[in-house]
């Protein structure tokens, strides 16, 4: 097991103070941290062999599309994936739009009488399934696509200990796609992904899942999950912010309608007609985040050498200590499972009587850094019937210190507010 | 810390609402929402036969945006848009002066005590949102001291 | 007039040697280099200020969110723009793909009977206006909503010099839309913008025009353009890699539909159906490139140090200097206008007998960095009737001696293959 | 420096082309193109009565992949499928060497010219372009030496 303190110790930012306390860092569920060495790694490339990637034949040229093409190796190989399959995008959300708008454009395609594959061409009579815990980034898109095409919106609903409710028939005949997260952000759920794949499979339709909150946390093996695409971001790995990772099969990747287009992802271009490129190329229109997938090759590295196992078991350790922390709180309720089976890092609560707005005030001016509100997961939080919620994200650099200063907020919120304060509503 | 945004009479207006979902005659009503936080309030305005303004609200958020509808009602409630307009454009001013600038309690009487929110830029939109709603609803209403012209 | 060897103090990557040789970088139409002070601000925010923007309520939070704003005011300022007008993307072509899938989108909505702005529907019978010197950036977009729509695409040809061919009757009642850049990246020629965007507004058609090669090399108000897009992109301008500006007036930002869907870009999230944010977070789903934000605002305050306009009055001198010193060399021909009328820094050449690719090579070989190939305006080649060129392109940190080093390349490989090489054809 | 690449051997074929334009019987064509620079190839197979290959191609493009084709239809014009997969697979091999090869001269004769090309990956493309192009038009005439069969 690694040590917190080394850790620490390659995050300057660690030690600063907030509001005049030392920062306690617990929402690395929005962002993480950046290491020294991510940080390192860009500006090395900048002040070394910055130049445009696949476009030049001069030395500069050279070396930046081999440390570019270079991190794509290194990134895929962190996820079990192939080389090919890997493509870059700006973040997650563009990464899982990427996916619905092959929908829509192999669609519209279609009605103009050009060939396409019929696995990507939707309308009235079918369906597109998620569940009630998507972030809105695996919500939304889809719900566009359906706006625009005519299919319908489905979802697997969410049990009271916070757990998908996999209901029979909600993936059926009329399904041509599956899209469901790994890990919950807010609940901490961890799905059944390789089962609900297998569902999907099972009438034919392609599927996806949003990996940004495991990814991170776990190891993870692309191959594995038995889906068709998966999508997450950099920034919540010890990336640099603007650089995503989409994930797909090859084979599905060439057949796909192209997404963004202009340069470095054609084969020839006509005034009137345009041919492309194979992936991971045909999905990389213009000059791509090239400092920005170095820092995160480097940001895969750097989890490598901690080791995903162990980093897995650190944030378990830290979750049980949170769980039975918060469970010794009255008036303190945990949105999402009370224990570490098939559950992540992600721990939210509310306060009875305080608004996690207040209760996250409290926190901040304890120098906890904690988010709150509906973590873009609008639909879950009305399915617990909260208006929003505070959430304790951990990861490598936390320890159980950073809880106890957490819990010495949570209490100090109770007692600033009244420990059952009487709101008249 | 925590004594810059919690003043005692936000507390107060907190645990005790005034004006919250008190039935009026209704001429227009205007529901806000905080994206970031999911905080809601709808704002009904409606005008006495004096044409003085009558306001009421409901919804549900923290502290910082209940206290601040409460004090709003209590604010507004009875005045004519002439009166009122520039103590919602005081209250305007206030939340973007970044704790910059001593409010005036001449004009805005309890909602002084919003000034150390103005701090805090991720609660601004907590005070405004009533706020907001109740400008939304004037307009609606046409119940606004200036009439605004458009440009085409 | 600022200090050239001044400026190249903050840039270390120009001390470096490439084959062993000084690094003479005249590639910077395909990207810039990046000084201290762009890589220190970035920095800066990671050790200092990173968090997720616009979701968090902490300290942190409230800091990363400012600077990012702060980085969009700084931005748009540049370019006389108002703060909402500025759009933050991954780069200049998912701007352009931005406002193509605004139509698109649009069109697929009027179909399912939602009510839509008719001035993004489109269809048979419409047309799409651009030019034969666009970059891939602002022309594949194009053909593929015409492929998608089944309107048409039309283009206005180049002269002989180089220059735009603005024929009557391109330009007509059934234009829905007109793209153009405004300075060729491969001829150099700058364009009547507020013309042709004037002729677009006549018969009630929207008008874009592609900042890439003006923003970083001249002053620019994109009010005083007469468009209602820009785009452009950081890398070419001091920025870091994986940033760019879609600039749209705030009218039809509101009114378009969105494109990338997901956080941060919604107003109300049902499982059912959404609504939107206004311009411009209604563009900007997911955790977006703050920090790139940041140092891109940077860049622009380095860039307004030196004054734009003696940026534009340094390059044109160089210029001169290039396009007289390239004419002195017998069997060297420029592709594009050949003085230093409404024309910018980058300068297209072919060598009588020697494919650009072995005239780069051999330059390279000098320590110079200059782009071959088609530089992403194929079709412009084929309009030259050549299958690529060399290109030189200058900034702020080149002086004559480049160019007197480029010079030498360019004789070097004529004597290697023989001034007169007789290739059997 | 430019000695690495421009071997003696290629700008003698890049002056010289072999093969170039050759009327043949063909049997399948493949054009390729090089989508960074623009350089662009046809190549055209046919066979002997005595089941040797016949190579044509035609195209324009740089020094190095203009000499490349000519080597190329040099060396496989007369072989056997047989004989000539060996020849195509090293070419290849040496291509991705990255300049850590020592070419075997018995087999690709001058095309070990080339190795000094795989030190520029800018330029691997240029080499290999006609290669591929060959490659690819022998699949489509089933002229290859391996039949290559699919795992569904
Ligand atoms: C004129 C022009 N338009 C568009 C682009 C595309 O920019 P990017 O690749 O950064 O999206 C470029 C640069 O490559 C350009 O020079
Ligand atoms: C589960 C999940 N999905 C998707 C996203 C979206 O990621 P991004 O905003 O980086 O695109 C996030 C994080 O915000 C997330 O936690």
């Amino acid at each position: 097991m690694f040590d917190v303190n080394e850790v620490r110790a390659d995050f300057p930012i660690l030690s600063r103070s907030v509001r005049g306390v030392p920062l306690v860092y617990l929402d690395s569920g929005a962002t993480s941290q950046k290491p020294t060495q991510v940080l390192d790694a860009e500006r090395f490339f900048y002040e070394n062999s910055n130049a445009v990637v696949h476009r030049g034949a001069h030395a500069l040229a050279e070396e930046a599309t081999d440390a570019y093409e270079r991190a794509r190796q290194t990134i895929s190989s962190f996820v079990g994936a192939q080389v090919d399959e890997i493509v870059f995008t700006k973040n997650a959300t563009e990464g899982i739009n990427l996916v619905a708008y092959a929908f829509s454009n192999a669609t519209d395609k279609a009605r103009q009488g050009l060939d396409v594959d019929q696995r990507f061409v939707i309308g009235p009579g079918d369906s597109i399934v998620v569940t009630e815990m998507e972030h809105h980034a695996n919500l939304v898109p889809w719900q566009e696509l359906c706006a625009k095409t005519g299919a319908q919106l489905r979802w697997f609903g969410i049990t009271d200990e916070g757990r998908l409710d996999i209901q029979p028939g909600i993936i059926d005949s009329t399904t041509k796609f599956v899209s469901v997260v790994h890990q919950s952000n807010l609940l901490g759920t961890i799905n059944p992904v390789r089962e609900i794949m297998d569902m999907a499979h099972a009438v034919g339709a392609l599927g996806m899942v949003d990996l940004c909150q495991s990814v991170p946390h776990m190891p993870v093996n692309v191959q594995e999950l038995g889906a068709d695409f998966a999508s997450w971001s950099g920034h919540k790995m010890l990336g640099p912010t603007g650089i995503g990772i989409l994930w797909g099969r090859t084979e599905l990747l060439n057949i796909m309608p192209p997404f963004l287009t202009g340069g470095s992802m054609i084969e020839m271009v006509h005034m009137d007609q345009s041919t492309y490129a194979p992936a991971p190329q045909r999905f990389e229109a213009g000059v791509p985040m090239v400092a920005q997938a170095i820092g995160l090759a480097r940001a895969c590295e750097y989890l490598s050498d901690l080791g995903m196992e162990n980093v897995f078991q650190h944030e378990q350790e830290l979750t049980a200590y949170t769980l039975a922390e918060l469970a010794k709180i009255p008036g303190v309720r945990v949105i999402g499972p009370l224990d570490t089976r098939d559950r992540g890092s992600a721990v939210s609560f509310v306060v009875d009587g305080i608004h996690p707005h207040d209760v996250g005030h409290l926190m901040d001016a304890m120098g906890v850094a904690v988010r709150v509100g509906h973590h873009c997961c609008w639909p879950t939080c009305r399915r617990f019937d909260v208006p929003a919620t505070t959430r304790i994200t951990t990861y490598i650099y936390n320890d159980k210190s950073d809880i106890d200063q957490a819990i010495a907020g949570i209490k100090s919120a109770q007692e600033f507010f009244g420990a059952s304060v009487a709101v008249s509503a | 810390m925590s004594e810059d945004l919690y003043q005692e009479i936000i507390l107060d207006h907190y645990k005790n609402p005034r004006g919250k979902r008190v039935k009026i005659d209704s001429l227009a009503q205007s529901y806000q929402v905080n994206p970031t936080c999911g905080d809601e309030i709808t704002v009904d305005v409606g005008q006495n036969s004096d044409g003085t303004l009558l306001v009421s609200y409901d919804g549900q958020g923290c502290s910082i945006s209940q206290a601040s509808a409460s004090v709003m009602s209590e604010l507004i409630n009875g005045k004519t848009p002439e009166q009122a307009a520039p103590i919602q454009a005081a209250f305007m001013e206030l939340m973007k002066s970044k704790g910059q600038l001593e409010p005036d309690e001449d004009v805005l009487e309890d909602a002084i005590a919003f000034a150390g929110v103005s701090k805090y830029p991720a609660r601004i939109k907590c005070a405004l949102i009533s706020w907001m709603a109740l400008s939304d609803a004037q307009i609606k209403a046409s119940l606004t001291a200036t009439t605004t012209t458009r440009d085409e």
